[in-house]
C-alpha cells in the first residue's frame, strides 16, 4: 500500500546538483531525477527495453517503426497523470523535444535527439518521431533516464537560453516517477515524498524518501552495512575486501551487477614529448616513437594480470576482459586471447620489435630507452593498478613513470590545461568508459580519424588514441546504415577487435561493474546497469 | 616616640630564599626589626639590597615558587602573619597593613577604572555597599589630593599623569584606614617637584590619621626630611638601624658612611670629585658566613671574611650597627634580644 | 574609534575590489572545466553547446564586469527587495552557479545554518575548553595538568582530521554506535526529541573540530596568562586583599583577554570558511563542502562568490579584532 | 672596574668558546628539548641509514603477502598490494621530513621577510597587509592547480620529475602559509621599533639593511621559531592532502601523509597501517615543537645565562 | 671648564623646533601637535658640560634626539663643529654621525640582548671604519679599559651586567668613533645611587681625557650641579632660565627654577626640618594644547595677569645667564632678542 512503509534513505557520496536531467549528464543528477521524471522506455536489468510510459516498445513488426526507418511513433499509456494532477499528454513529448533542441538551451542529452526532424502529435497520446533519415536504432530519445519527460506547462518559459535560469523547475520538476520533490538543498539533501497520482495506487511503499548526498564512497558503505543509518548505498568503489568486511557488520548487503563500463589503457599513437612544438605535439603529424610498434603495445598488454587486477581492484565488481564493447552478449565479441599473462611471450616480442635490454634492465633501441609516462585521474583503485603494471612491465624491460591527476582537471575538456585525457601528454593513460542504453554504434564511432583531438579542434575529440584506419572509418559507416540486429552485431564485434585484439590501441583490463548496497530490510532492489540503477524505486518496500 | 611603646609590627629573624634556575638567591637574611605605632620607619640601602622582597615578604606577597620563607615571625596585633591561614592573611592585606609598590606606572590594572580598584577593598574588607564605597572613593581621591574626584573615578590609569597615579595608589593604600602603611619606593619614580608634593601629602596625612609608615627609598635626602628612625640595609641583611639624626650625625657602618658621602648636594660647597662605593654588592647565592659588604670596605680585615658582624647596641639609643669596628655601648648583646 | 573605524572600512574598498580581480584572473587561468563531471558518453559537440549556454566562452574581462556589476549591484537589490518588499531587482540577471543553474546566494544562504550550527559551535566550544585549560596551565605552570596540556594540544595540531574524524566515527559511530555517522541537514528542531538528536549528530564533527581550536588556543591564552601574572598590578590586587579567584578570573583574566580575543576574532572567517575536511567526512555539507565541491566542479561563479565573501569577511575580521583590542584595552585609542 | 670574586659564579670563560657552545650548553638543560632532539634524531636516522638496512624496496609488490599482519619478513605488515610497509614508512618519511622542513622553511622565510619588512617600512605596511589578507582569501586548490599547470611541465624537465614535483610541492606549500608567521613578526617587529637600542643604532648611522639584520631579526627569533614548528606539521599534512589529489609525487610514491590516508579506508580492518604513519608524523612534529621550545630558550641569550 | 679663549661654539642651535603631528578624523587629517620643543637656541663651547634639567615630558629627550638629527626636525637650525646638521640629507648626516653620539637613558634598553658586548662596541666601528678582525679587537679592548670594563667580559651579553656596567657598555659604544660631542640622556636615571656616581666620575674623567663636550640630560638636580658647567632648565618645551651652574644653584631666577630647586631633598635631617619646598599646584600641561602666555602660567606661584596674556621674551642678565619671566620684564637694559640660550661673549 502506497505510503505504508514510512521512509526510505539512499546515499550517494557524489551530491546531485540539479534535477534536470537535460541540463546535466552526470550520473548523480540523473538517477536522482528518474525517482521524479520518467521516460518512455527503460531498458532493464538485462539490458532488454521495457515499455516504461507506454504500453508497448515500437518495432517494425508491430508497425511502430516506418519500414523505411524513418519514424517511431510512441503510444502513451491512457491515463497518466502528472504529480500536480493534470493529465500527460503528447504535447508533453513532443515540448520534452523541443527543449532540447532549442538552440542556445546547452541541453546535454541533445544527442539523444540526433536526427529528429519533427514530431507530430496526431492526438494526445500518440506521439510520432520523424528522423531526417533511416535510423537503424531509433530507441534514443525519450529512452533510458537521460531522456525523460517534462512537463510542458511547467518548462514553458524556460525555453533556449532560459533553461539556465529556471531554478524552481529545474530544482523541483513535475513528473510522473514514484516521488515528489519537498525540498532539494542542491549538492547536499533532496526530501521527497510519495506522488499522489502515481499510476499504480498500491505505489510506491515509501511515504517519503531522503536522498542524501556527499562524502565518500567507504562513508556511504559505512552508513548502509555497518551503521544502518541508510538504506541504499550507491556505487561502492572500494577495495573487495574493505566491502566484504564492511558487508560483516550485517545492517547491509552488496549488490553488484555488470554493464558496459571497462576500465582500460589507451596507447598514444602520438609523440607528446614536450620537446615538440605545441602545434605537433601528440598529433597524427608525430607518430609515437616507441608505441608507433604494434608488437610493443602487444607485449605491453600480454604483460598484464588482468585476473589479479579483478581481485585486487573490484572483486565481485569487475571482470576481467579483453573488449571494449563487453555486452550486451551479442556485441561482445569472444576475444579472451588477453585474459593470461605471458611475461615470456612479451618479452619475446619486445626482443623481435628491436628492444634489447640495456645495462640497467631497461630496454633501449637506438640510443633510446623503453619508457613511459603512465598517467590518470586521482582513484585509489586506479593507483593500485597503475603500481602493479608499472611492476609487471618493469619485469619485461619497461621503465614506467607514473602521473595522476585530480579528474576535475583530467576529464575537464580545458583546453589550456596539458593535463587533460584528451590532450595525453603522455604515453599511456587509464581511466573507464561507456556508453548508453545497448547500441554502441556511436561508442564504436569514436575511433574515427576525424575524431583525434587535436589542436585545431580545441583538443576536442573522443579518439584518444589518435587511431586513424580507413578500413575502420569505413566500417563505422557501414554500421550506421545497418538495420538489422545480427548484421549489426557482425560490424560491431569487428570494429570492436580492430581496436583492441588487432591493433592493442586500446588494452582493455575490467569490464566494471556497479557494487551498491543496501540494508537487509530493504526489498525489491534490483540492480540495473543500464538505466538508473534505482529504476525500481517504486518497486521498493520494507520487510518486516 | 617614646621607645617603651609595644611595637605593632615586630618582624623576627626573617629569611627569604629564590629559588631559581641558576641555584638559590638568599635575598633576605634573618632581618629583625620593629615598629612602633605611629612611627614612621625609613629603609635605605642600594638597588637589591632586600627592602622590597622583606616588605613583600612579610605580607607573603612573593610568588612561591621562586620565593621561600625559611624561617622567621611577624608578630602583627597578635598573630604571626607567616602561620596564619591565607583567608586571614587576606583580612590583613588591604585593611589592616596598606602596601605602596615602587612603581607606579605599572601597579594599576590597566584595564579597570580608578573607582572600581579603589572600590574593591573597601566593598571586600569593610563590607560597603556600592554606593558607601563609591562616596568613600571620593573622599579618598580628595584626600590624597585628587581634584575633581567624583568625575575621575570614571577615568582609566592611563590617563593620569605619574604623580596622580601614585596618590591613587596611596588612596588605595589607605582605604581601610590601616594601621600600618608600607610604602615601596613611592617617589622613585617621579620628578622632584611631584615627589616633593608626595611628601607634603604624606607628612600631612600621618598627622590626621597617625598610622605607622615603613617608608623605603634610597634617597636620603626623603629620609632626612620625614623619617623617624632610619634602618639600613645590605645584601639581605640590616647593618645599621637608628633614629634619623644619630643615622645622618653619626654613621658607624662603614656602608652608611660611604653611601652618605656618593649623594652630591644642591647646597653648600661642590666635590670636585664624587665619592664611589668602589665594586658592586654580592650575589646572595648562599646564606652570609662573613660580612657582605667586605670587599668594598675600605676597612676590612681578616675577621670580616670569617664571621658574619651581628647588630650590636651602640652608645646612641636605639643605635645599632653590624660592624666589627663600631664602638659598642656594653659588652656585645646577642642579637637576639629582639630586632 | 568610530572616525578609526570608518576610515578602515574605506581603505578596505580598493583592497577587496583588488582581491577580487585576482581572485577572478587565478580562477580563471585555474585548468579545468565545468564541464569535466559530465559522462564522456556526451559528445563534444553537445558539450561545446552546453558551454555556450553558461557563457563560458566569453571574454575574461566581460565576465569579471558581469560578476562585480551582478556582486555590488544586482545581490544587494535582491537583498532590499527582500527586507522591503519592493522590486528593484526584477529581470536582473543574478549570479548564478554553472552547477545547480540556481543563484549562488541563495544555495550560500541555505547552507549557512549548518556551518553555523557545527563549525561555529565547534569553534565556541574550542573556544570554551581552551581557556580555562589556558588559565590553569599558566596558573599551575610546569604542573602535570600543564605538561598534559601541552602534550595535547600538540597531538591536535599535528593529527589531520581526516584521521581522527575517520577514528572516531569508528569509535562511536561503529563500535559504539551512540552517534550518527551521517549529519541530517533536513532535521528540523521543534521539540525536545529532535533537539536531542541535533545535539547527538553534531557531537562527533564539533568534538574533531574543537579539538584543533583548543589546541591552538589554549597555547595563546596560556601564554598570555604568564605574561600578565608577572605584571605589579597582580601583586597589588594581592596586597588590597583579594582572593585568588579575583586576582585570577577579574584582575589577570581581563588582560589576559586582550591578544586572545583578538586571536579569536580573526579565527572567526574560518568558521565561515567551513571545515573542509571534517564536513566532508561527517557529511555537513556546509560552506566548506560546497566550496570544495565547487572547484572540483569548476562552477566558477560559485568558488569567486565564496571567495570573495571570504576575502571581506578576512578584512572585516582585521578590523575587528583591531577595534576589540581599542574596546578591551582602555590604553589604546584609535585617533 | 672592580669584578668582585662573588660574581664569579655567573661567569663561564667565555673567550675561547664560540657561542654556539653556549646555545647547546643551555639546550642541554632543557629535557623535554633533549628528548625531542633523540626523537628526531632516531627518525632521521631510521629515514636515511634505515633502507639501507632494511633493502626491500618499497615499491616492490609481493601480491601473495599482500594485507600481510606483522611478521618476520615483514615487521611493519604489507599493504593491500603486498609492499612492505617498513620500506614504505622509510621512503615516506624521507619525502615528508624533507617536504616539511622545506616549505616550512620558505614559509618562514617569505613570512619572516614580509612581516619584517612591513612593520619596519611603514610606507609598506599597508600594501603588505593587504597581500596578505590576499593570499588568505584565496582558496587554497585552484591557486595549487594553476601552479601545477604552469609549472610542473618546466620543473620535470629541468629537475626530473621527482625533484620538480618536489619543487613545485614545497613552494606551493610555502607561498600559502606564510601569513600567519608575517603578522606575528610584523606585530614584533613595531614593537621593537619602539626600543632604544635601535634608536642607538640609528644614532650610530647603522643604515636599515643592518639594522634590520642585526637588531630586529635576532629578537624575532622566537615567534618565528614557534612558527616554524607548527609549520612543520602543517606541511606534511598538507603535503598528503596534495597527493591525494594527484598534485603531489607520483602515485606509486610512499608518503607519510599518502600512507595514512590510503590506510583510512582499512582503518577497522588493518588498523596498525593507520597508527604507524599517524605516529610517524605526530612524534615528528611532537619532537621538532620541543626542539623549538628548548632551540627558542637556548638562543635566547637571557635564559641563556641563568 | 670652557677655557676663556675666543673659541666659538661646539654645538649651536637655533629656534629648534620639533613637533610630533597628531592625526585624527576619517583621512588622518593633521589636526594639532605635540610641541615638543618650541624653539629652544643654546650653545654649547667646546669641553664644556651642557647640563639640561627639566620635569619628565618637558622635551629633555626630544631636544637631544633632534640635535642629532635622530628626528627630523620641524624647524631650526642645529651646527655641530661647524657642520648643518638639522637639513643635512641622509648620506651626509651619515659620514657626520662619528663626531657626535648618544649615551641613552635605560642601559638596559638600549642594549640588544642578543648580542655580545664585543659586537655592540665594535657595531659603530663596523659601520664607519674598514678595520681588519685584530685591529677592531684591539680597539673594541682599548674601549673597555677605558670605560673600566674587564677585558674577560667580551664575550658576554648585557644581562649578565649589572646596570652600572651595561651603562660603561653603552658609553664605550658611544665612545667608538672619538666622537667629539655625546648627548648623555639621563644617563644615571635607571642606577643606583652608589653607581650613579661612578658612572659620573667616568664621564667626567673621559671629558678631561679625550677632550668630549657632553650635553647632559637629567632630572637630578644634584647631579647636574655636580657635572654641568652650565645649566638649561626647560618647561614645557621652552627653556625658561639658562646660566651657569654656580649661579644658577646660588640664585635662581626663574620661578621654575626656584620650585625645583626647593625641592630636592638634601639628607641632613636637620636642615630638612626647616626646608619649606616651593609645592607646585596641579600637572604640567600637555604639550599639545600648551596654555596661553607663558607656559608655566598655569602653575607659577606668583603669575600675573601679564603671563597669562604674552608670552615672555628672553631677559639677559650678561654672563650667557637668560630668563624668560615677565618678572624681570622692568630689568630693561639687559633684554635680549627672542631667542634664549645664545652665549654672548
Ligand atoms: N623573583 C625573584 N627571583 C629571584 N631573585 C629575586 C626575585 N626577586 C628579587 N630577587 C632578588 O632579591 C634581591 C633583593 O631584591 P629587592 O627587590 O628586595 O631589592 P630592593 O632593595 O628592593 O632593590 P630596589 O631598590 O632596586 O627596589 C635581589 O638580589 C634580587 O635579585
Ligand atoms: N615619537 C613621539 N610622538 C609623539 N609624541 C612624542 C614622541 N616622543 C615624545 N613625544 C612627546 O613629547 C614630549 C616630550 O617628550 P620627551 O621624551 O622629550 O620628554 P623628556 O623630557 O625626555 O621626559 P623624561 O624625563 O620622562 O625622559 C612628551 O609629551 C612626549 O609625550
Ligand atoms: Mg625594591
Ligand atoms: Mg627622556
Amino acid at each position: 500500500e502506497r505510503g505504508s512503509d514510512g521512509e526510505v534513505k539512499i546515499i550517494y557520496w557524489q551530491a546531485p546538483s540539479i534535477l534536470n536531467p537535460y541540463l546535466s549528464g552526470g550520473t548523480k543528477d540523473i538517477e536522482s531525477a528518474s525517482l521524479i521524471v520518467e521516460p518512455l522506455a527503460r531498458f532493464d536489468q538485462t539490458g532488454s527495453l521495457v515499455p516504461w510510459l507506454v504500453d508497448e516498445i515500437p518495432t517494425v513488426e508491430n508497425g511502430g517503426v516506418s519500414a523505411d526507418l524513418t519514424s517511431i511513433t510512441w503510444k502513451l499509456k491512457e491515463g497518466l497523470k502528472w504529480s500536480d494532477g493534470t493529465p500527460v499528454t503528447s504535447a508533453d513529448v513532443k515540448f520534452t523535444a523541443d527543449y532540447c533542441m532549442a538552440p542556445d538551451g546547452g541541453c546535454a542529452q541533445s544527442a539523444k535527439f540526433d536526427g529528429v526532424a519533427s514530431i507530430d502529435t496526431p492526438d494526445d497520446l500518440t506521439v510520432v518521431v520523424n528522423f531526417d533519415g533511416p535510423k537503424p536504432v531509433p530507441y534514443a530519445a525519450f529512452v533510458g533516464a537521460q531522456s525523460p519527460i517534462i512537463q510542458k506547462a511547467q518548462f514553458e518559459e524556460c525555453l533556449g537560453a532560459k533553461a539556465q535560469e529556471c531554478t524552481a523547475a529545474n530544482f523541483g520538476p513535475v513528473g510522473t516517477g514514484p516521488f515528489v520533490v519537498t525540498d532539494f538543498k542542491p549538492n547536499d539533501v533532496i526530501t521527497m515524498k510519495a506522488n499522489e497520482n502515481y499510476r499504480d495506487p498500491a505505489k510506491p511503499a515509501f511515504a517519503t524518501l531522503t536522498f542524501k548526498g556527499g562524502g565518500d564512497a567507504a562513508a556511504a558503505g559505512r552508513a548502509v552495512m555497518e551503521t544502518g543509518e541508510f538504506d541504499y548505498a550507491w556505487n561502492l568503489q572500494l577495495a573487495p575486501d574493505v566491502i566484504a568486511a564492511m558487508a560483516e557488520g550485517g545492517k547491509g548487503t552488496p549488490v553488484s551487477g555488470f554493464g558496459t563500463l571497462v576500465e582500460r589503457i589507451e596507447m598514444n599513437l602520438t609523440n607528446p614529448s614536450p620537446d615538440l612544438p605545441p602545434e605537433t605535439r601528440a598529433t597524427a603529424a608525430e607518430p609515437h616513437p616507441i608505441l608507433s610498434d604494434e608488437r610493443v603495445r602487444r607485449a605491453l598488454s600480454m604483460a598484464i594480470d588482468r585476473n589479479l587486477l579483478v581481485e585486487i581492484g573490484y572483486g565481485q565488481a569487475g571482470r576481467p576482459t579483453c573488449n571494449l564493447v563487453p555486452a550486451p552478449d551479442i556485441f561482445a565479441s569472444d576475444n579472451t586471447d588477453c585474459l593470461t599473462q605471458d611475461i615470456e611471450g612479451a618479452k619475446a616480442l619486445l626482443d623481435e620489435a628491436g628492444w634489447t635490454a640495456g645495462a640497467d634492465g631497461i630496454r633501449e633501441k637506438d640510443g633510446m630507452k623503453l619508457e613511459l609516462l603512465y598517467q590518470t585521474s586521482t582513484n585509489a583503485v586506479r593507483q593500485d593498478f597503475q603500481a602493479l603494471i608499472k611492476q609487471w612491465w618493469s619485469e619485461i624491460g619497461v621503465e614506467t613513470e607514473l602521473k595522476n591527476i585530480d579528474a576535475s582537471v583530467f576529464f575537464g575538456g580545458d583546453p589550456a590545461s596539458p593535463d587533460t585525457f584528451q590532450k595525453f601528454y603522455a604515453d599511456v593513460e587509464m581511466y573507464a568508459n561507456n556508453f548508453d542504453g545497448t547500441d554502441p554504434e556511436q561508442y564504436l564511432g569514436q575511433y574515427t580519424c576525424e575524431k583525434a583531438p587535436r589542436p585545431e579542434s580545441q583538443w576536442q575529440g573522443e579518439n584518444i588514441n589518435r587511431f586513424c584506419n580507413e578500413e575502420y572509418d569505413a566500417l563505422v559507416a557501414e554500421l550506421s546504415k545497418t538495420g538489422e540486429i545480427s548484421k549489426r552485431a557482425e560490424i560491431a564485434k569487428k570494429l570492436n577487435d580492430m581496436i583492441t585484439k588487432d591493433t592493442m590501441t586500446i588494452v582493455p583490463l575490467v569490464d566494471r561493474g556497479r557494487v551498491s548496497a543496501h540494508s537487509n530490510s530493504l526489498g525489491g532492489v534490483v540492480l540495473n546497469t543500464w538505466d538508473s540503477e534505482i529504476w525500481n524505486a517504486a518497486d521498493w518496500y520494507r520487510i518486516k | 616616640m617614646p621607645d617603651t611603646a609595644s611595637p605593632i609590627l615586630d618582624v623576627k629573624g626573617l629569611k627569604t630564599v629564590f629559588r631559581t634556575r641558576g641555584g638559590e638567591v638568599h635575598a633576605v637574611n634573618s632581618v629583625s626589626f620593629h615598629l612602633r605605632p605611629g612611627e614612621l620607619l625609613g629603609v635605605v640601602g642600594e638597588s637589591g639590597s632586600g627592602k622590597s622582597v622583606t616588605m613583600m615578604s612579610l605580607l607573603r606577597l612573593l610568588p612561591s615558587p621562586p620565593a621561600e620563607m625559611r624561617d622567621g615571625a611577624v608578630m602583627f596585633g597578635g598573630q604571626d602573619l607567616l602561620k596564619i591561614s591565607n583567608e586571614e592573611l587576606r583580612n590583613v592585606r588591604g585593611s589592616k597593613i596598606g602596601f605602596i609598590f615602587q612603581d607606579p606606572m605599572t601597579s594599576l590594572n590597566p584595564v579597570y577604572t580608578i573607582g572600581y580598584q579603589l572600590a574593591e577593598p573597601l566593598r571586600a574588607h569593610m563590607g560597603m555597599t556600592k554606593a558607601q564605597a563609591r562616596t568613600r572613593s571620593i573622599e579618598l581621591l580628595e584626600l590624597v589630593g585628587i581634584p575633581d574626584a567624583e568625575r575621575r573615578l570614571k577615568d582609566y590609569p592611563h590617563q593620569f599623569s605619574g604623580g596622580m597615579r601614585q596618590r591613587v595608589m596611596i588612596a588605595i593604600a589607605l582605604a581601610c584606614d590601616p594601621q600600618v602603611l608600607i610604602a615601596d619606593e613611592p617617589t622613585t619614580a617621579l620628578d622632584v617637584t611631584i615627589q616633593a608634593q608626595i611628601i607634603e601629602l604624606v607628612k600631612e596625612l600621618r598627622q590626621k590619621l597617625g598610622m605607622a609608615i615603613i617608608w623605603i627609598t634610597h634617597d636620603l635626602g626623603v629620609i632626612a626630611g620625614i623619617a623617624d628612625r632610619v634602618m639600613v640595609m645590605y645584601a639581605g641583611q640590616v647593618v645599621e638601624e637608628g633614629p634619623v639624626k644619630e643615622i645622618f650625625d653619626d654613621p658607624q657602618h662603614p656602608y652608611t658612611q660611604a653611601l652618605l658621602k656618593t649623594v652630591p648636594a644642591v647646597r653648600g660647597p661642590r666635590a670636585e670629585k664624587l665619592q664611589v662605593i668602589e665594586g658592586q654588592p654580592p650575589i646572595l647565592t648562599e646564606a652570609p658566613a662573613s660580612c657582605q659588604f667586605r670587599n668594598r670596605c675600605q676597612f676590612a680585615f681578616e675577621r670580616c671574611s670569617e664571621e658574619n658582624p651581628l647588630l650590636t647596641p651602640i652608645s646612641a639609643p636605639g643605635h645599632k650597627a653590624a660592624c666589627f669596628l663600631v664602638d659598642k655601648a656594653t659588652t656585645p648583646a646577642p642579637e637576639t634580644a629582639h630586632g | 574609534m568610530l572616525t578609526f573605524t570608518i576610515r578602515r572600512l574605506l581603505l578596505a574598498i580598493p583592497t577587496l575590489v583588488l582581491i577580487s580581480l585576482i581572485i577572478f584572473l587565478l580562477l580563471d587561468l585555474a585548468p579545468g572545466d565545468p564541464l569535466a563531471d559530465q559522462p564522456l558518453s556526451i559528445p563534444p559537440e553537445v558539450r561545446q553547446k552546453m558551454r555556450d549556454a553558461l557563457g563560458l566562452d566569453s571574454p575574461a574581462y566581460v565576465r569579471y564586469l558581469l560578476w562585480a556589476k551582478q556582486f555590488f549591484w544586482v545581490e544587494p537589490l535582491v537583498f532590499f527587495d527582500w527586507v522591503f518588499g519592493t522590486s528593484f531587482s526584477e529581470g536582473m540577471q543574478r549570479i548564478v552557479s554553472w552547477q545547480f543553474r540556481a543563484p549562488v546566494f541563495d544555495i550560500i544562504i541555505q547552507r549557512m545554518p549548518q556551518t553555523l550550527w557545527v563549525v561555529g559551535l565547534a569553534y565556541v566550544v574550542g573556544v570554551l575548553i581552551a581557556l580555562p585549560i589556558g588559565i590553569i596551565s599558566a596558573y599551575k605552570q610546569y604542573s602535570w595538568f600543564d605538561q598534559v596540556g601541552t602534550f595535547v594540544s600538540m597531538i591536535g595540531f599535528s593529527v589531520p582530521p581526516f584521521f581522527s574524524g575517520v577514528l572516531m566515527i569508528v569509535i562511536f559511530a561503529i563500535m559504539l554506535p551512540w552517534f550518527p555517522s551521517i549529519y541530517d541537514t533536513t532535521l528540523v528542531v521543534n521539540d525536545f526529541e529532535s533537539f536531542g538528536q541535533q545535539v547527538r549528530q553534531m557531537t562527533l564533527p564539533v568534538m574533531v573540530l574543537a579539538l584543533q581550536t583548543t589546541a591552538q588556543l589554549s597555547r595563546f591564552m596560556r601564554a598570555s596568562m604568564l605574561d600578565n601574572l608577572n605584571h605589579d598590578y597582580v601583586r597589588t590586587a594581592r596586597a588590597k586583599g583579594m582572593t585568588e579567584k579575583v586576582v585570577l578570573l577579574v584582575h589577570v583574566l581581563r588582560n589576559s583577554m586582550i591578544p586572545v580575543v583578538t586571536v579569536i576574532a580573526l579565527g572567526i572567517p574560518s568558521i565561515f570558511g567551513g571545515a573542509i575536511i571534517t564536513e566532508q567526512i561527517f557529511k555537513v555539507n556546509g560552506l566548506g563542502q560546497l566550496l570544495i565541491t565547487a572547484i572540483y566542479a569548476n562552477d566558477l561563479p560559485m568558488v569567486q562568490t565564496l571567495a570573495f565573501i571570504f576575502a571581506v569577511l578576512i578584512v572585516l575580521c582585521n578590523l575587528i579584532a583591531d577595534v576589540l583590542y581599542g574596546l578591551l584595552d582602555p590604553r589604546i585609542r584609535y585617533d | 672596574m672592580t669584578d668582585t670574586p662573588a660574581a664569579k659564579p655567573l661567569i663561564k670563560d667565555t673567550t675561547g668558546r664560540s657561542q654556539w657552545w653556549d646555545v647547546w650548553d643551555q639546550f642541554k638543560t632543557h629535557k623535554g628539548a633533549l628528548f625531542g632532539a633523540a626523537v628526531f634524531l632516531f627518525i632521521l636516522l631510521a629515514v636515511t641509514v634505515g633502507p639501507f638496512l632494511w633493502t626491500i624496496e618499497p615499491t616492490f609488490i609481493d601480491i601473495r603477502a599482500r594485507n600481510s599482519g606483522p611478521t618476520l619478513a615483514h615487521p611493519f605488515g604489507t599493504d593491500q598490494l603486498g609492499r612492505d610497509i617498513l620500506a614504505r614508512m622509510m621512503a615516506g618519511g624521507q619525502v615528508s621530513i624533507a617536504v616539511g622542513l622545506t616549505a616550512m622553511a620558505i614559509s618562514v622565510l617569505l613570512g619572516t621577510l614580509i612581516g619584517i619588512v612591513s612593520g619596519f617600512f611603514r610606507r609598506l605596511d599597508g600594501l603588505l597587509m593587504g597581500l596578505t589578507d590576499l593570499f588568505l582569501a584565496l582558496p587554497l586548490l585552484p591557486l595549487l592547480l594553476v601552479m601545477v599547470m604552469l609549472f610542473r611541465e618546466t620543473l620535470s624537465r629541468g629537475f626530473g620529475p621527482e625533484m620538480g614535483t618536489f619543487i613545485l610541492i614545497v613552494s606551493a606549500i610555502g607561498i600559502t602559509s606564510w601569513m600567519q608567521t608575517a603578522r606575528i613578526v610584523r606585530g614584533e617587529v613595531l614593537a621593537l621599533k619602539e626600543r632604544e637600542f635601535v634608536l642607538a643604532a640609528r644614532s650610530i648611522g647603522t643604515p636599515p639593511r643592518r639594522m634590520i639584520l642585526r637588531h630586529i631579526l635576532p629578537n624575532v627569533l622566537s615567534p618565528i621559531m614557534v612558527s616554524a614548528t607548527l609549520g612543520i606539521a602543517t606541511a606534511i599534512i598538507t603535503e598528503s592532502a596534495l597527493s591525494f589529489l594527484g598534485l603531489g609525487f607520483p602515485p606509486d610514491f610512499p608518503t607519510w601523509g599518502r600512507l595514512l590516508f590510503d590506510a583510512i579506508d582499512y582503518l577497522q580492518q588493518y588498523p596498525e597501517r593507520v597508527f604507524w604513519p599517524g605516529l610517524a608524523i605526530s612524534l615528528t612534529v611532537l619532537s621538532v615543537n620541543y626542539i623549538g621550545d628548548g632551540l627558542r630558550d637556548a638562543l635566547d641569550p637571557r635564559i641563556r645565562g641563568r | 671648564m670652557a677655557e676663556e679663549t675666543a673659541v666659538g661654539p661646539l654645538v649651536k642651535v637655533r629656534d629648534l623646533k620639533m613637533y610630533f603631528p597628531i592625526h585624527s578624523g576619517l583621512f588622518k587629517s593633521h589636526v594639532g601637535d605635540i610641541k615638543a620643543v618650541d624653539g629652544i637656541s643654546f650653545d654649547i663651547l667646546p669641553g664644556e658640560t651642557l647640563g639640561l634639567v627639566g620635569e619628565s615630558g618637558c622635551g629633555k629627550s626630544t631636544v637631544g634626539r633632534s640635535i642629532l638629527r635622530l628626528y627630523d626636525i620641524t624647524g631650526g637650525t642645529v651646527e655641530i663643529n661647524g657642520n648643518e646638521i638639522a637639513q643635512a640629507d641622509s648620506n651626509s648626516l651619515r659620514s657626520k654621525r662619528p663626531m657626535m653620539q648618544m649615551i641613552f637613558q635605560d642601559p638596559q634598553a638600549s642594549l640588544n640582548p642578543r648580542m655580545t658586548v664585543a659586537s655592540i662596541i665594535a657595531e659603530p666601528l663596523d659601520e664607519h671604519l674598514d678595520l681588519t678582525d685584530e685591529e677592531r679587537l684591539a680597539r673594541v679592548y682599548e674601549l673597555m679599559d677605558w670605560v673600566g670594563l674587564n677585558r674577560a667580559f667580551a664575550k658576554r651579553y648585557p644581562h649578565e651586567f649589572s646596570g652600572g656596567q651595561r651603562q660603561r657598555i653603552g658609553i664605550a659604544r658611544a665612545l667608538a668613533l672619538n666622537p667629539k660631542f655625546i648627548v648623555c640622556d639621563e644617563p644615571i636615571a635607571a642606577l643606583d645611587v652608589s653607581i650613579q656616581a661612578q658612572v659620573v666620575n667616568l664621564l667626567e674623567e673621559l671629558q678631561d681625557r679625550l677632550d668630549l663636550t657632553y650635553l647632559f640630560i637629567s632630572h637630578d638636580l644634584s647631579m647636574v650641579r655636580h657635572i654641568a658647567d652650565r645649566v638649561a632648565v626647560m618647561y614645557l618645551g621652552r627653556i625658561v632660565e639658562i646660566a651657569s651652574r654656580d649661579e644658577l644653584f646660588a640664585e635662581p631666577l626663574h620661578p621654575y627654577t626656584q620650585a625645583l630647586l626647593s625641592a630636592v631633598p638634601e639628607p641632613d635631617p636637620d636642615y630638612e626640618r626647616t626646608r619649606k619646598p616651593i609645592v607646585l599646584q596641579g600637572d604640567v600641561p600637555s604639550p599639545a594644547n600648551p596654555p596661553k602666555g607663558c607656559n608655566f602660567s598655569t602653575r607659577c606661584p606668583k603669575v600675573m595677569d601679564i603671563c597669562r596674556q604674552i608670552e615672555p621674551d628672553v631677559f639677559d642678565f650678561g654672563d650667557g645667564r637668560q630668563v624668560a619671566c615677565h618678572l624681570y620684564a622692568d630689568n630693561t637694559a639687559k633684554t635680549a632678542g627672542s631667542t634664549a640660550g645664545q652665549t654672548t661673549k
